[in-house]
C-alpha cells in the first residue's frame, strides 16, 4: 500500500568535486559568516562603525552590526553577521592524512619485537610550567582515552612518564639516561604562545644535544596545536584534539620500526 | 504523544472554576459557528474542487481552481455552492474534465447555471463521487502515517519542531533532512512573507520565496517525500507541518491531507488579527479547513504565542487563556479530538522582569494543566531576542527547561539568531543540541518541581484563569466579533466587515450544497 | 582611619586620541576576534583545513579551530579563534552623527507651527510584503517606545499609519492624496535584501511621480538597517536598531522647517 | 552570605549519619594536625619574618625572607625556629633593622646562634613585639574591611566570582574594574603557572605570568586599590581573591592578611595532589596558613573541585564529600570560623550522562545540607567545555540555575571559552550576563524545587554520603597520608616522603618558638 517515495529532486549537486567552497548560512553560496570582538573603544556610534570597518576589513562585505554593547566605560563588544567575499580552494589544502596503517595494540607489539627486536623506550612529560598531565595521561596510562589503552598497555614499550612541569634540560638529561626511541611532550597552556616556545626550545636543545642518527623521535601533542606545524616547530609530529593512544602507537611503531622494511 | 505521565494537578486548580472557563469559551463561539455554517468563501468551493481532482493552474499560474470559482461566480453567484453548477455543466456539456471544464470556463463560454430538482440531485450525486474520491485520498494518506508510525515509532519525549524558511525548496530539503538526521522529530517549512494574502495557491515546486518558502501541493510532496526517505533511513517517522491560515485555509488544508502533512498551523483568529483578513471569512474558512485536517489525522497548531509579540506576555497572559480556550471549542465543534490540538502558547516574557522564568512556568504549566490531553505547542522566545547571540542562546535554553518540566508536547526550538536572520542550517544544529541537553540532563526534573501551594507560581496560575474566565465572560455579552474589534487579542483592532477578503465571503442560500462538509459532517 | 586608595598605576594609556586600534581579547592589541561558519564540506580533515584558510583569508593570523562538528552529512561547522592582522582606523570612519538638536514633543510642536504655520502630514506603512508593524508602531502610536510617546501624540503632526504589506504604488498615490510632508516607511525583513530593493523601489517611485521640490521626504527604518546608508538608497535618512521617536520627530522637525530658519 | 533561608532538609539526611560522618573526619585528620604542630617548614618561618616586616628582595629578586632563613637554617637550623636566631643576633649586633641583617646574612657575615635561658626569653620578647605589629596591622585591616563592608553593603544573593588571568596586573586591573562594574562581587587573580613551585614569593608589580598573573605583595596592594575605587564609585565592597596554595603557603596567607585580600584559595591537599608538593610540608604549611586566614577574617575556599577534573564527577563525588568534611575539620582547627568555610565542589558530571543535571542538582544540594552555615564555593563546568562556545553558554546557565536552585553561596562564573584561551574581557562581561539573568529569572526558584522523597535526587545524595562515611572509615584506619599515597583523591598518588620541598621540612625541636604562632592561638 505504501508506495516508495517517489523523489525525483533536482537539488543543486554539492560541490563535493568542486575546487572552491563559500561558508553556507542557509543557501549555497551565500558566504555567511558570524563574528564577535571588542574594540577598545567607549560604546557609541563611532565604535559601532569601527566594527563595520573591521568587518569589511575582514572581508565581509554588507555586515550586519547585529549586537553592540559596552564593557566597563572604554570598551564595546560587538556581534557581526554577513557574507565574506572570500572563497576557499579545497585544492590548496594540505591535509596532514595518516600516511601509515591504524595497528591494534597486537600488531603494533609484533611490528617492534620482529623489526626492532627490543623493547622500543618511550619518554613523556609536560614540559615548562604546564602542568596538565591529563592528556599525555590518557595517551600514556594503561587507563587510556576514548575507550583505547594508552601505551603502557604495550608490551613491547617502555613508557616512562615524568609527569607535570618538567624543564627541558631536564627531560633531554632523562632522554639520554633511558635511551629514549622517542620523546613525547604535552602542552596545553597556549597563552603567549607557551607551548610553541617551549617546543621549540625542547627541539633545539635535543638536537644540539643528539647527533641526528640517535636523536629521539620527538612527538608532540595537545588541544590547541595544528597537525600542520611539525616542520615549523622541529618537532617530528604534531597531535592535536581528540588523538587516541593508537593513533600514536602506530605512528612510533611507522616512525622507527617503518626503515627497517624498506632498508 | 509525551509518554510521561504527568502528575495531576500540581496548581491545585479549581475545577468548578475550569469547567465554567469552557462553558464560557463554548457560549462566546457558539453565534460564530452559527456564521460560519451559515457561509460559505470563494476558498471553500476552490477547496472542495481540489478535492474533486482539480489542480494544476493556466500559463498565467493562477490556479484551475480559481478560474473555476471565479467563472462560476459571476454567472450564478456562490450562494448554493460551486458544485452545483459545476457538475450540471459536466453532465450536460462535452468536457473531459474538471481541468477541460475550467480552462473553457476561464474563457468565459460555459454556461452555468443552478440545477433544480432531479438535476440537482444528479449533479450533487456526481459531485460527492468525485469530491468522495478526494476524501477517500485523504483517509489513505492517513493510514499511510498510521501505518508508518506504528513501523517506525514515535518519539519519545516531546516532539521536537524545527523550521526551514530559505524561500527555495530545494536548500529547504536539504537542510531539512540535515535537521532531521540531527534529532528533529517535526519540520515546518515557513511561507513566504505575503503569500498568506495570496487568494490562490501557487503551483509547482518554488525557488523564489522571501524568508519562507511557498505552498504548493508540489512543495509539499517534494518535502514529504524528502522526509520519508530521511524517516526511512533514520528509522524514526519525521512529521511535517505547513500553514494553513491565510485567504486559502481550507484548500491548503485539502493539500495537506491529500500531502500527507501531519500537522497544520491552523488558529481561529490568527488570519484575522494579524493577515488584516477579513473576520467572517476567517471563521468560515476556518470551520471547513478544521473539518478537512479532522478527517486527515492532522494535529493542528494554534497561533496564541503571537498576541505575545505584539502585547505583553505577562499583561496579556489571559487573552493567551481566553483564546486557548475559544480555540479548543471551534476545533471540537468542528471534530478534532483532544489528541488533535496543539495549542498555542509561548515563553515571551521580558526577561527584565523578574522572576521572569518562575512567571513562565506559572503560564505554561497553567496551559498544561487546563488541556491534560492536548499536544500543546509551545513556543520560544522571540520578541527579547536580540542580535547577542550567545545570550539568546542560554534563553532558549531555558525555553527547553520550562517546556520540560511543565511537559509541553511540541517544542518549537528556538533559534540563536531569531533576531538577525531566518535560521542558518547551523543554528538548526546548535539549537538541537541544546534541546538534547536540557531533555538530557533535566528531562526528568518535572519528578522534583512541586510549585509552593500559595507560591509565586499557583498564585499567578490562579490569577491568569481568574483574569480569563472575566475576559471570556466579557466576550459571552459583547460578542467574539466585537471583542476582536476592541483589541482583545494582540492589542489588534479588527472589524468585522474589514479586513482582506471580505469579498470572498458569501451567505449560503437555503439550497446551499457541499458534498465536502456533508461528508466531513457524516462519515 | 581608612585612607583613601593610594593608586599609583602605571596603566597604559588607552588608545583613545589613537587613530587605529585592534580587537581586544585580554591584552591590549591583541586583536582577537571569534569567528563561526559552516562549509559545505563533509566533515573530516580537509574540512577543518578549509577552515583554517578561510579564517586565514579573513585576516586571521595562526587561527585556533576549536571546534569542528558535523552537520548532516554534507556540512560541517567550525567556531575558530585567533588574532586578526587588521588595524582600525577611528579616522576613517564616517558617523552619522544627529547633527539637529534632540525636541520634546512640546519644542516639536512650536517649531512645527511657527516655522510652518499647519500641521505636517507624516504617512507611515511597512512597504511590500513586510507585515511587520511593531516598529513603525513604536514611533507613530500614542503608545510610543521606551517610554516616549509616539509621533500621534505630537499635536502639530498628522499622522496616517496605513500598516502593513502596502504596495509602492499604493504608498506613493496615498502620499499625493494626502499631502505628505514625510514619508516613513519600515522594513524588517531582509532576507534576500527584501529591505533595500523594497526601499530602492519606493524612493524611485517617488522621484517618478513628484518634483524634487515637492517631493515627501523619505525616512526609512527597521533593525538591520545601516544609518550610513542613506544615499545608497535614495532615502532622506535612515534610522536603525532602538531609534525613538523623539529622534524622528526631531529630525522631521529639522529637515522639514528648519529651511525656514534660515530661508 | 547569601539572605535567604534555607529550607532545611530538602533531602532529609540522617543526623546521626551527618554526626558520624564528622566524627570520623575529626579522628582522621588529628594525626596530621600533630604532624602539623611538631614541624615547621622555611616557609612557615618565612611568613613569620614578613610579619615582622621583612619585605623586599635582593637586586636578584630573591626575597630577604628567603636569604634571612637560609642563612639561619646553614648555620643553626630551623628546628627552633628562626625568630630565636634572628632576633639574638639583632639584639647582639649592630644592625639597623631586619633587612640590614638579612642583607649581611646573605654575605654569610652574621653569625647566629640559637640563645638560651634569658637570651632566649629576651629575643622571643623581641620577636613577639615585632612579629605583633604584623599582627595587630591584619587586625587593622579585618577591621577597614568591617567598616567598608558596612558603608557599601554586601551583594543580596550569592556572590559572584570571576576570575582575571592576563599575566599583566596592569591589564587584570582594567578587567577586573570592567567586571566589577558589570557586577562582579569577588575578583580572583589566577597566579601565573608555575609559581605554585617557586620556594619565594616573587617582589613588586609584574607583567609577564603565563596565563595567571604572579601573586605578590605589590600586585595585592595595586589591585586591592583599585578595587577599592571602583567599590567606591559603585557603592559595593569589591572583595579581592588570590591563591595560598603552593611552596609559599604561609607567606601568601601573611600577605594576603596584610593587603587586606577577602578570601583566599587554601586547600589541605591541593598543593600534594596536583602540584606534587610534599604532603607534611602542605600540612604544616597549611595550618599556618590558616591561623592566618582566620585572624584576617579571611574567607578560604578550597579545592575540591579539581578532583573532578581528573577523576570522573559521578564516581569520585564522595572523595568530594570526604575531603570537604577533613577540610572543615582542619580549619575549624586552625580557627576558622564555619563563615569563613569556602569549602568547594563543582559541576563537572560529564553532560552525556543521562539526568546530569539532576546528579549536580544531589551532590550540590548534599554539600549545602552538610555545611548549612559555611559560605560554600560552587565551580562551573571546566572538564567537559568544549570549543563549541556556544554551548559551554548554555552549560554555565545550567550550572548557574543549579547553584541558585541548592543556594550555593559564592558562584564562579563560568566562561564560553573554558576550553579555548584564558578569559577575554567579553567573555566574563557575557558570564556576567548569563549569571544575572538566571538569577533574576529563576533565583527564587528553590522554592519551588523539592526532590521526591525516594526521588533520583534524594537517592543519589544519600548514596553519595554514604561512600563518604566508608572511605572517612577506611581514611581513618589506614591513616590520611597513605589514603593519599593510594590515590584516593583525583586519582593522584602522592606519598608522604616524596614531592617539591621536602626538604624545607624541620621537626621542631622542644625549645622551638614561634611568637606568631603563640599570638594567633592565644588572642
Ligand atoms: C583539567 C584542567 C586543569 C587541571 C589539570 C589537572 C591535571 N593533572 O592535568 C587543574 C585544575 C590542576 C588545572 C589547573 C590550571 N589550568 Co587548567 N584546565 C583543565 C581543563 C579543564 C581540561 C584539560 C584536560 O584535562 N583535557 C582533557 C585531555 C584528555 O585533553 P587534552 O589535554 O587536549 O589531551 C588530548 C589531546 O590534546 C592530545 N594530547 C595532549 N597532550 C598530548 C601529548 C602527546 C605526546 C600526544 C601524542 C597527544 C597529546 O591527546 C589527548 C587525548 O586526546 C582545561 C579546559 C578545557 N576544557 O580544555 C583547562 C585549561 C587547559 N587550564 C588552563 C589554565 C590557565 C590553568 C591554570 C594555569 C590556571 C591557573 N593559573 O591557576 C592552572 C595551572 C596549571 C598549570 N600550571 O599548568 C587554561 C589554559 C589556557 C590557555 N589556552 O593557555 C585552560 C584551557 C582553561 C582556561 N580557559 O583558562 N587545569
Ligand atoms: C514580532 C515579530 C513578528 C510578528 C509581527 C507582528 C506585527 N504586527 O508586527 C509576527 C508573529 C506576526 C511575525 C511574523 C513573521 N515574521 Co517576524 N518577527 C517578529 C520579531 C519577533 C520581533 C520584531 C519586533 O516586533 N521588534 C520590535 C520592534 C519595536 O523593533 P524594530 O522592528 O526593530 O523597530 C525599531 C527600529 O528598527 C526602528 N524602526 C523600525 N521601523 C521603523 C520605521 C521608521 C520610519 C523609523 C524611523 C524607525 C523604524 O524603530 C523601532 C523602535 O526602535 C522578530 C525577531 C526579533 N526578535 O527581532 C521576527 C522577525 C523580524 N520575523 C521574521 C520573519 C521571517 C517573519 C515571517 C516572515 C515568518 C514567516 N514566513 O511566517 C512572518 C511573516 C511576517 C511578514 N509577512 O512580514 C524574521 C525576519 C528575518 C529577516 N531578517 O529577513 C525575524 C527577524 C525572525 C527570524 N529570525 O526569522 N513576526
Ligand atoms: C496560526 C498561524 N498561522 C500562520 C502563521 C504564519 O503566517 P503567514 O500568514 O505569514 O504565513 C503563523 C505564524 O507563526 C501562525 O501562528
Ligand atoms: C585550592 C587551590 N589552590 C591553588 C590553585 C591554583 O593553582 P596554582 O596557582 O598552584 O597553579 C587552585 C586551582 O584552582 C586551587 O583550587
Amino acid at each position: 500500500m505504501i508506495t516508495a517515495p517517489d523523489l525525483d529532486l533536482d537539488l543543486p549537486t554539492l560541490p563535493r568535486t568542486a575546487t572552491t567552497v563559500r561558508p553556507y548560512g542557509d543557501t549555497t553560496d551565500d558566504g555567511m559568516v558570524q563574528v564577535s570582538f571588542t574594540l577598545p573603544v567607549p560604546h557609541g556610534p563611532l565604535a559601532d562603525g569601527a566594527a563595520l570597518q573591521l568587518a569589511r576589513k575582514m572581508g565581509i562585505d554588507r555586515p550586519l552590526l547585529v549586537h553592540s554593547k559596552p564593557i566597563g566605560r572604554d570598551f564595546s563588544f560587538f556581534v557581526v553577521y554577513g557574507p565574506v567575499v572570500h572563497e576557499v580552494d579545497l585544492d590548496e589544502i594540505e591535509v596532514v592524512e595518516r600516511e601509515y596503517p591504524l595497528l591494534t595494540a597486537k600488531e603494533a607489539n609484533s611490528a617492534v619485537s620482529e623489526r626492532l627486536g627490543r623493547k622500543l623506550v618511550v619518554l613523556g612529560a609536560c614540559i615548562g610550567t604546564d602542568a596538565h598531565t591529563v592528556g599525555i595521561d590518557a595517551i600514556l596510562n594503561i587507563k587510556g582515552f576514548a575507550g583505547e589503552k594508552g601505551l603502557e598497555y604495550y608490551k613491547e614499550l617502555k613508557v616512562l612518564n615524568l609527569g607535570a612541569q618538567v624543564s627541558v634540560p631536564e627531560l633531554v638529561r632523562r632522554a639520554r639516561v633511558e635511551g629514549a626511541d622517542a620523546v613525547l611532550v604535552s602542552q596545553v597552556v597556549t597563552q603567549r604562545d607557551a607551548h610553541l616556545t617551549n617546543v621549540k626550545e625542547l627541539a633545539a636543545e635535543l638536537r644540539a644535544e643528539f647527533a641526528e642518527h640517535e636523536r629521539p623521535l620527538l612527538v608532540v601533542g595537545g588541544p590547541r596545536f595544528d597537525p600542520g606545524t611539525a616542520a615549523e616547530l622541529g618537532a617530528d609530529r604534531v597531535f592535536g584534539r581528540g588523538t587516541t593512544p593508537s593513533d600514536v602507537a602506530s605512528y612510533l611503531v611507522h616512525a622507527l620500526t617503518g626503515a627497517e622494511l624498506t632498508g | 504523544m509525551t509518554t510521561a505521565v504527568r502528575t495531576p494537578g500540581k496548581l491545585g486548580l479549581d475545577p468548578a472554576l475550569v469547567r465554567r472557563a469552557r462553558e464560557l469559551a463554548a457560549r462566546a463561539g457558539r453565534p460564530v459557528v452559527d456564521l460560519a455554517r451559515s457561509h460559505t468563501t470563494v476558498a471553500v468551493e476552490r477547496a472542495t474542487l481540489r478535492l474533486a481532482g482539480l489542480n494544476g493552474a493556466d500559463p498565467e499560474g493562477i490556479p484551475w481552481a480559481n478560474r473555476l470559482v471565479d467563472a462560476v461566480r459571476d454567472q450564478v453567484g456562490l450562494e448554493h455552492g460551486v458544485c452545483l453548477p459545476v457538475w450540471e455543466a459536466l453532465r450536460s456539456g462535452e468536457y473531459r474534465d474538471l481541468t477541460d471544464l475550467a480552462a473553457r470556463a476561464a474563457t468565459r463560454t460555459v454556461p452555468f447555471r443552478v440545477p433544480e430538482g432531479d438535476a440537482a440531485v444528479r449533479s450533487e450525486a456526481a459531485a460527492r463521487t468525485a469530491v468522495g474520491r478526494g476524501i477517500a485520498r485523504i483517509d489513505e494518506r492517513r493510514r499511510e502515517r498510521e501505518e508508518l508510525v506504528r513501523r517506525w515509532g514515535n518519539p519519545k519525549g516531546p516532539w521536537i519542531y524545527l523550521i526551514v524558511a530559505t524561500g527555495d525548496i530545494h536548500e529547504d530539503i536539504r537542510q531539512a533532512q540535515a535537521a532531521a538526521q540531527g534529532g528533529a522529530d517535526v519540520i515546518a517549512v515557513i511561507r513566504s512573507t505575503g503569500q498568506s494574502l495570496l487568494d490562490y495557491v501557487p503551483d509547482g515546486a518554488t525557488r523564489e520565496g522571501y524568508a519562507g518558502t511557498y505552498a504548493t501541493q508540489e512543495n509539499f510532496r517534494l518535502m514529504r517525500a524528502a522526509l520519508d526517505e530521511t524517516s526511512a533511513e533514520l528509522g524514526r517517522y519525521v512529521r511535517l507541518t505547513n500553514y494553513a491560515s491565510g485567504l486559502c485555509m481550507p484548500e491548503i488544508a485539502a493539500l495537506a491531507g491529500l500531502e500527507r502533512l501531519d500537522m497544520m498551523l491552523n488558529d481561529s483568529m490568527y488570519g484575522i488579527l494579524f493577515r488584516d483578513i477579513n473576520p467572517v471569512r476567517t471563521f468560515v474558512d476556518q470551520r471547513f479547513s478544521r473539518q478537512l485536517h479532522a478527517r486527515a489525522g492532522i494535529v493542528i497548531n494554534t497561533g496564541e504565542d503571537n498576541y505575545l509579540t505584539t502585547a505583553d506576555a505577562v499583561d496579556a497572559a489571559h487573552t493567551v487563556t481566553a483564546s486557548q480556550l475559544l480555540n479548543e471549542y471551534f476545533a471540537k465543534e468542528a471534530g478534532l479530538a483532544d489528541g488533535q490540538l496543539g495549542l498555542g502558547h509561548a515563553f515571551e516574557i521580558d526577561p527584565a522582569v523578574p522572576d521572569s522564568f518562575r512567571l513562565e512556568l506559572a503560564h505554561a504549566l497553567l496551559a498544561r494543566e487546563l488541556f491534560p490531553d492536548a499536544p500543546l505547542k509551545w513556543m520560544p522566545p522571540t520578541r527579547h531576542m536580540t542580535g547577542d547571540v550567545f545570550h539568546g542562546y542560554l534563553l532558549n535554553g531555558f525555553f527547553n527547561l520550562a517546556g520540560a518540566l511543565t511537559e509541553q508536547s511540541i517544542l518549537l526550538v528556538g533559534m540563536m539568531t531569531e533576531a538577525v536572520v531566518t535560521p542558518f542550517l547551523s543554528d538548526r544544529d546548535l539549537a538541537l543540541r541544546n534541546i538534547r541537553y536540557v531533555l538530557d540532563a533535566a528531562g526528568g526534573l518535572a519528578e522534583d518541581f512541586h510549585p509552593a501551594p500559595d507560591g509565586l507560581i499557583a498564585r499567578r496560575a490562579g490569577q491568569v484563569l481568574g483574569e480569563a474566565i472575566d475576559l471570556l465572560e466579557d466576550i459571552r455579552e459583547r460578542g467574539l466579533l466585537d471583542a476582536i474589534a476592541a483589541g482583545t487579542f494582540g492589542g489588534m483592532r479588527r472589524t468585522a466587515e474589514g479586513g482582506r477578503g471580505a469579498d470572498g465571503v458569501v451567505a449560503r442560500a437555503a439550497g446551499y450544497r457541499n458534498p465536502a462538509i456533508d461528508l466531513l459532517e457524516t462519515t
